[in-house]
């Protein structure tokens, strides 16, 4: 069983993925094995996972290094790096 | 604890009211920013992430009622579409002092302008292009040892 | 060569006013000034040196201009009988870059603070007292190399 | 025969001289020489220039040292250190 996690999309991740949020069922431990899941599904998210050194990440609006832990009903957010107001 | 308002949303703002609310005990420092006019550039769309702009700005403003005796505070940023000229962002400090004012501005400003998480599009007249973070603002932003 | 409006004279002034003067084109920093409200004082007279404050205000006006690259600055500073509260002076720099437009806000404004020509006596419940000069302020002035 | 400058009080040492401004004639080649003579007339010009250590001076609206050599027709102002706006 996989664990259902919020996922959130920012500037053009958000693009790409062509939506702004998503509930997430994945069998994933770490950010970085959400982003993998999130690629395999080809097309827009293809490509907007393309190169995760071009992504930064949020766990709970906590910005995070990839390798980061989740758990089941975590918010975690995938953007570029901020560009600031 | 000083007072803090903070104010994230579309809505335009008024420099004069948030002013006259930082009181008049001393010393009040301000930051107006503005969007910048150049060549092309129709408008900028700001997004950003809500949750974490209201964590991350409240958190900002706690340190900076910590590390300097402020008696208020305001902040506030725009998002959506703003043309060129446009008020985007107020940063307005009072304290007794006018060092510990300007320090606390200016660490809240450097904040939003660098690590706060908006993202910038650039509407020009040859389509939109997202605004890349830049290295310059690392400096700024390590000025505050953080 | 930016755009500088000094003012001096007993006027009370509109922050608001100011600010929107400095224009849009992207930094706004400014400082307001109050009489700090202290035990038992009653009021703060203000006396200076006009022919003096008039040419060494332009000539750090000049300065800040020549310093950092500004759009627009404007000063106001009050002289005569002043109550807790009231403001007292105004530094408003306009530039394309927010640190230009701290910094020279800061230069003029601890200038004013510190080396200009005014005097103050405090009113006092109990007599009236003309305020020494503080050794503290002569640091914050050496922070521009003079 | 001496010189007429024009002399200025600002602060307390106004206070004590009585007056804001005068011309003074005096055969004075340097401020403190003028300092010298006004506190030679006694009584609040006496008090006031008592402890030159206390004031500060400045001729043609510029500080200078109580050494500054002056001439005729200039503007010098007697004054405590200044305390800022």
């Amino acid at each position: 069983m996989g664990r259902a996690v919020n996922v959130l999309y920012f500037a053009w991740v958000r693009q790409k993925t062509g939506t702004s949020g998503e509930t997430v069922e994945a069998d994933a431990a770490t950010v970085r094995a959400l982003a993998e899941h999130l690629r395999a599904r080809g097309g827009g998210y293809a490509e907007a996972f393309a190169d995760l050194a071009r992504l930064r990440a949020a766990v709970n609006q906590e910005h995070v290094p990839f390798d980061a832990a989740i758990a089941a009903d975590d918010e975690i957010a995938f953007f570029p790096p901020v560009t600031g107001g | 604890m000083s007072r803090a308002a903070i104010r994230i949303g579309p809505e335009d703002f008024d420099p004069a009211a948030e002013l006259a609310a930082l009181g008049s005990a001393g010393a009040v420092a301000s930051f107006t920013g503005h969007v910048r006019a150049e060549p092309g550039l129709v408008a900028l769309a700001l997004e950003h992430y809500p949750a974490m702009t209201a964590r991350e700005i409240a958190r900002h403003a706690e340190e900076a009622q910590a590390r300097w005796p402020l008696l208020a505070l305001r902040i506030v940023h725009r998002v959506g579409r703003l043309e060129p000229g446009a008020r985007i962002v107020f940063v307005g400090t009072a304290s007794r002092h006018r060092r510990a004012a300007f320090e606390a501005c200016e660490f809240l400003i450097d904040y939003l302008k660098i690590r706060a998480p908006f993202w910038k599009l650039e509407e020009r007249g040859d389509g939109n292009r997202w605004v890349e973070a830049k290295e310059s603002d690392d400096a700024a932003a390590q000025r505050w040892g953080r």
